[in-house]
């Protein structure tokens, strides 16, 4: 990175359906932030939201509805539609160039207003093809779940050890959703959705607001004695329709390399020490662990194996539980950032891993079968 | 303070009724025109920034998977702006800082609608929430008719003779339009017919507002030196402003209207202007209805409060005025709204590389661009110049 | 399946019905629940003493809570009014009908309501009728639901 | 649902009007007339179906049309057990990825003409098994003019 940019607090609120208004919940997650951060709306200098049009309650323009809610009144803010993380990279850009000290980044979404993640991920099909054949999030990931254990050998009891570890996990997070002691048999035993993916694999729909507050360098020193670096970032688009797709070589490698090589990361199995990963559906965050390079192809089943990726484990992967056990589908892949932010101050609570986190990665996922990839180093 | 930016190329698309086309074809059309204006192709692209109006007028959600090859995304970085009505400006500055900050040279900034596939009034009350708004905002018409009759009465402006001004903004629009070979609408009108148009809402007329259009916009930004490089007439990004007001339409003054006023002042002081009626050569500013092209005339400081009919009616601001605005015939001759807003920096941009085929503003060197969204929400403004 | 439009290109109609449902939050409940028993409910801002109507949480200039609640009366002032008589997909509203920015007495803010209680059939007549700056009443439907639309419109006096 | 707090319910519902384009169009006349059609980009050599108007990867103008094969192989498939908004057919069913010979992508649609429910049928179903377009007779220049692709 050129200059540095730090992440100096964070917020979240938790998943589960809340009976307060969404205005109101936006409103107190910026709040808690800049208390936290002990700063007035007022001196922030910029926002960057990311909501979504479809994902917002029926209400369209989803910025304009929470602006003001947002701390964004009479601001030079802006907004993300989609991925969360691309707020904070927005964020970042913003303070890099020199204009801006700070920035409040926020991932709005409250499920409870939307209905299933799937009629609305319907939408994201062409008018012309694959709406006509009912493609939709799961029945993608359905898809890209059978090519992987053809081609690899992964077994559907591997992809079920995510769905316990990362339930397993939640139980030690306040802020999650679905959290519980599950067996594999349970698991494989859940009812089949669009088979091979069985219902508890596959994501809730969940409420997220999360908050993160930004400084530059300079003003971090004045805002915090534990600023969280932004160590390097970077996303990739794949191209659009399914078919045209390799589903089990996607765009997470080169979102990653980007990030490693700002961050001057070579060898990531040991240079970072923690990960939270997007993964909606359980096998994905086998799929995506080989594409982040912390093993090689067709291993991410050995690596859940190993017991490397829990919680106790050398390199723990979702020990907040992940979006298996939280799934704000906007705000998902900041509510990963969020989570790395707190590992590394050591201020994870039950949840806080039994290791020194120096270096850790944030990654985020939309579109069909990971068409779209963001990846975030943080570090100490 | 960040690294220069500047336009290097634009490009659009024939903007109107483009049934013929798919969306992502007709978003290629601007794509394909901004390559081959800036001269480059797309692997000299670092990243591209992407945007429409809100998801529910395209049919489609999350658009920009759907257009990640007509955007020529693929395996590269993206930015999804969107800030309703305003997001064409929205886009541009997001490109703005993504060169600024260092972490790209040149990205491809690129706005899109097809308003004749979504229904655009439909769409638009449901900007507003099912609770309160929703009930008495009558499409886009419904809000911007208060908001002239608030600013008629809190200068004691004539009837008459806004309807006068708004008429002229309307004839000397169109008759603009005639020379911009992307408008959507060119035709001619008189006063008359402007001011005996079918009223939409009172005391809106037709030819009061903007059309419904299909159209894309694309435009390349670069950093000083690729720009320098690549360019022999690169139009400098000189200042940026944009703000917001409240959701509910009844807290803030929409007359001495904050969220432009604030924005033109952030662009402007970024730019070094503080006469921009003598220092701006020329405007293209975001006026969906034809009174709020007066009121923006004041809120941008080119005339005092409640005399933006006395100049209009004396032709400031048309073509050949003091402050020619908007030559290319504005919004009220082409409105695909997440373009619009980026349509306008592109013909900003045009204008001060001399580029505007017969719309050229003689000697252009200064220009603003604006757009505006939200329910009558949010302003953002660019300055474009000739010179670093 | 594929028509034709005006220009004879084809095209595919079709409609998107998407179900959401808005929480109400203790906030919009109480106001509500006020209009119910006739009353109009405001917040007031503990700094800039801002009174805004509907109520509030918080105030998004002072960005504090709003936790001073105040029955504002169902009179005031019309600060802007639109006249609509042109229908368009999904309008909620039936046209013709007069929107209104309402300054309810006491408040700081403009309240969007209609204005009614008169033929609304021609707009010159209209023009005749309604004026900004004048004074305007809450005119309450019998059966209410805890709806915006209790109020059926403002009368002018 | 009952909630335990205070909901509005409401809808959105709007009206769209797609541009089908040219290409596509003659795609949709194909398939009424028992046809698949793809097209050939004059760069890369892809035959991609359905047809595009331009090359994904190559950016140009995609002019050589070709008829492709109606046989393929299955490349990947879920069993829709559940019944889920803008299913293409009441459950069971297989969506399914299928490469058709001499063609360089996948083409997503449905397998069937066999009991769903005979877990036999489902067992011979694997990766590369030959699979034939199945086509329905009322065809309207739709993706299930194709009932389905049935095992060979």
């Amino acid at each position: 990175m050129l200059s540095k940019v730090a992440v100096v607090e964070a917020a979240m609120m938790p998943g589960p359906e809340s009976a307060e208004n969404y205005l109101t919940q936006v409103y107190r997650i910026c709040r808690e932030v800049l208390d936290k951060a002990g700063i007035t709306k007022d001196e922030v200098g910029t926002v960057v939201s990311a909501s979504s049009d479809v994902f917002h309650g029926g209400i369209s323009c989803a910025n304009a509805y929470y602006w003001d809610a947002g701390a964004a009144f009479l601001k030079n803010a802006s907004r993300q539609d989609g991925e969360s993380l691309l707020a904070l990279f927005y964020g970042i850009m913003r303070i890099l160039s020199g204009r801006y000290e700070t920035a409040l980044v926020l991932g709005l979404c409250k499920g409870t207003e939307n209905p299933d993640n799937d009629l609305i991920t319907h939408f994201y099909t062409d008018p012309f093809y694959q709406r006509q054949l009912g493609l939709n999030e799961t029945f993608a990931a359905g898809l890209q779940m059978r090519m992987y254990m053809d081609r690899y050998g992964i077994t559907e009891e591997q992809c079920a050890k995510v769905v316990v570890k990362n339930l397993g996990n939640a139980l030690r997070n306040p802020y999650a959703h679905v959290k519980k002691k599950v067996t594999v048999e349970e698991v494989l035993n859940s009812k089949p959705v669009l088979e091979p993916l069985k219902e508890m694999e596959c994501a809730p729909k969940s409420e997220g607001f999360v908050a993160l507050l930004l400084a530059s360098e300079e003003k971090s020193k004045k805002l915090t004695d534990k600023p969280v670096w932004i160590k390097g970032f970077g996303s990739s688009m794949d191209t659009f329709y399914l078919g045209d797709r390799n589903l089990l070589n996607g765009h997470l490698n080169k979102a990653a390399k980007q990030a490693y090589d700002r961050a001057g990361i070579t060898d990531p199995r040991r240079e970072i020490d923690l990960v939270e990963l997007t993964e909606p559906y359980a096998f994905q965050e086998l799929l995506w662990t080989e594409e982040l390079g912390f093993c090689d192809r067709g291993e991410g089943g050995k690596l859940i194996d190993s017991g490397i990726t829990q919680w106790s484990g050398g390199l723990p992967v979702n020990p907040s539980g992940g979006v298996l056990a939280t799934n704000p589908y906007v705000s998902r892949g900041l509510y990963r950032a969020a989570e790395v932010v707190l590992q590394i101050r050591g201020q994870a609570g039950e949840r806080q891993v039994d290791k020194k986190v120096k270096t850790g990665l944030a990654h985020g996922t939309h579109g069909f079968a990971g068409q779209f990839h963001a990846v975030a180093i943080l570090g100490s | 303070m960040g690294r220069a930016v500047a336009v290097i190329g634009t490009g659009q698309t024939r903007h109107g009724m483009r049934s013929e086309v798919t969306y992502p074809d007709l978003i290629r059309e601007a794509v394909l025109a901004a390559f081959q204006d800036a001269g480059i192709t797309p692997d000299d692209i670092d990243g591209v920034v992407s945007g429409t109006m809100p998801s529910m007028m395209e049919g489609v959600a999350l658009t920009h998977f759907y257009f990640a090859d007509a955007l020529r995304s693929v395996g590269k970085p993206i930015l999804k702006t969107e800030t309703c009505g305003s997001t064409g400006v929205s886009l541009a500055i997001t490109g703005y800082y993504w060169v600024a900050s260092g972490l790209a040279d040149v990205v491809l900034v690129v706005g899109s609608e097809k308003m004749h596939e979504g229904d655009s009034q439909a769409t638009m009350t449901t900007v507003a929430e099912p609770l309160y708004q929703r009930f008495f905002i009558s499409g886009a018409p419904g809000a911007f008719g208060m908001q002239s009759k608030l600013w008629l009465q809190r200068y004691n402006v004539p009837e008459d003779k806004a309807r006068d001004a708004a008429a002229k903004v309307s004839v000397d629009h169109h008759k603009s339009g005639l020379l911009n070979p992307y408008a959507h609408i060119r035709k001619e009108y008189s006063m008359e017919d402007v001011k005996n148009a079918p009223v939409i809402v009172y005391p809106v007329r037709l030819l009061d507002v903007c059309p419904n259009s299909d159209g894309a916009c694309a435009v390349i930004m670069a950093c000083e030196e690729k720009a320098k490089k690549i360019c022999s007439k690169p139009a400098w990004i000189k200042g940026v402003g944009y703000a917001g007001e409240e959701y509910w339409i009844g807290d803030s003054d929409k007359v001495v209207w904050e969220s432009a006023v604030k924005s033109a002042s952030e662009a402007y002081k970024m730019a070094g202007i503080s006469n921009p009626r003598q220092e701006l050569d020329v405007a293209e500013i975001y006026n969906p209805f034809t009174f709020q092209e007066l009121l923006y005339y004041e809120c941008f400081g080119f005339c005092d409060f409640g005399t933006a009919c006395d100049y209009t009616l004396k032709g400031t601001f048309a073509r050949g005025g003091e402050l020619p605005c908007d030559p290319s015939g504005g919004v009220l001759c082409t409105n695909p709204i997440g373009a619009t807003g980026l349509i306008r920096c592109a013909e900003a941009a045009l204008q001060v590389s001399g580029k505007a085929g017969e719309r050229q503003i003689e000697g252009a060197e200064l220009a603003l661009a604006h757009a505006m969204g939200g329910i009558i929400q949010f302003n953002g403004v660019m300055i474009l110049g000739s010179k670093l | 399946m594929v028509t034709f439009d005006k220009k004879g290109n084809p095209i595919i109609e079709t409609e998107a019905i998407i179900p959401y449902q808005s929480v109400l939050g203790p906030t919009w409940f109480r106001f509500f629940e006020g209009l119910k028993e006739e009353k109009i409910y405001g917040t007031k801002c503990q700094k800039c003493r801002r009174v805004l109507v509907p109520a509030r949480a918080f105030c998004p200039r002072c960005f504090l809570d709003m936790e001073e609640w105040v029955k504002v009366p169902s009179e005031g002032e019309i600060l802007a009014w639109v006249y609509t008589n042109y229908e368009y997909f999904g309008m909620p509203t039936k046209p013709p009908f007069i929107t209104a920015i309402i300054r309810l007495d006491g408040t700081d803010t403009g309240f969007l309501h209609l204005i009614g209680g008169f033929d609304l059939s021609d707009v010159e007549k209209v023009r005749t009728r309604v004026k900004d700056g004048a004074r305007v009443q809450a005119v309450w439907r019998k059966e209410k639901q805890g709806h915006v639309m209790d109020i059926e419109y403002f009368r002018p006096l | 649902m009952e909630k335990h707090f205070h909901v509005r319910e409401h809808e959105v519902w709007l009206p769209y009007r797609f541009s089908v384009g040219p290409v596509f169009h003659r795609f949709y006349q194909g398939l009424k007339e028992g046809k698949i059609l793809g097209n050939r980009c004059p760069k890369c050599g892809k035959v991609l179906v359905p047809p595009r108007s331009f090359c994904p990867d190559c950016y140009v103008d995609m002019t050589d049309w070709v008829e492709t094969a109606q046989e393929g192989e299955l490349v990947s498939w879920v069993l829709g057990r559940k019944e889920f908004f803008g299913m293409p057919m009441d459950p069971p069913f297989i969506g399914a990825l299928i490469r058709l010979d001499r063609t360089d992508c996948n083409f997503l649609h449905l397998v069937g003409g066999f009991d769903l429910d005979q877990k036999e049928n489902l067992k011979k179903l694997r990766t590369g098994i030959r699979v034939k377009a199945v086509w329905r007779d009322d065809k309207k220049g739709h993706f299930l003019d194709i009932q389905y692709f049935q095992p060979i």
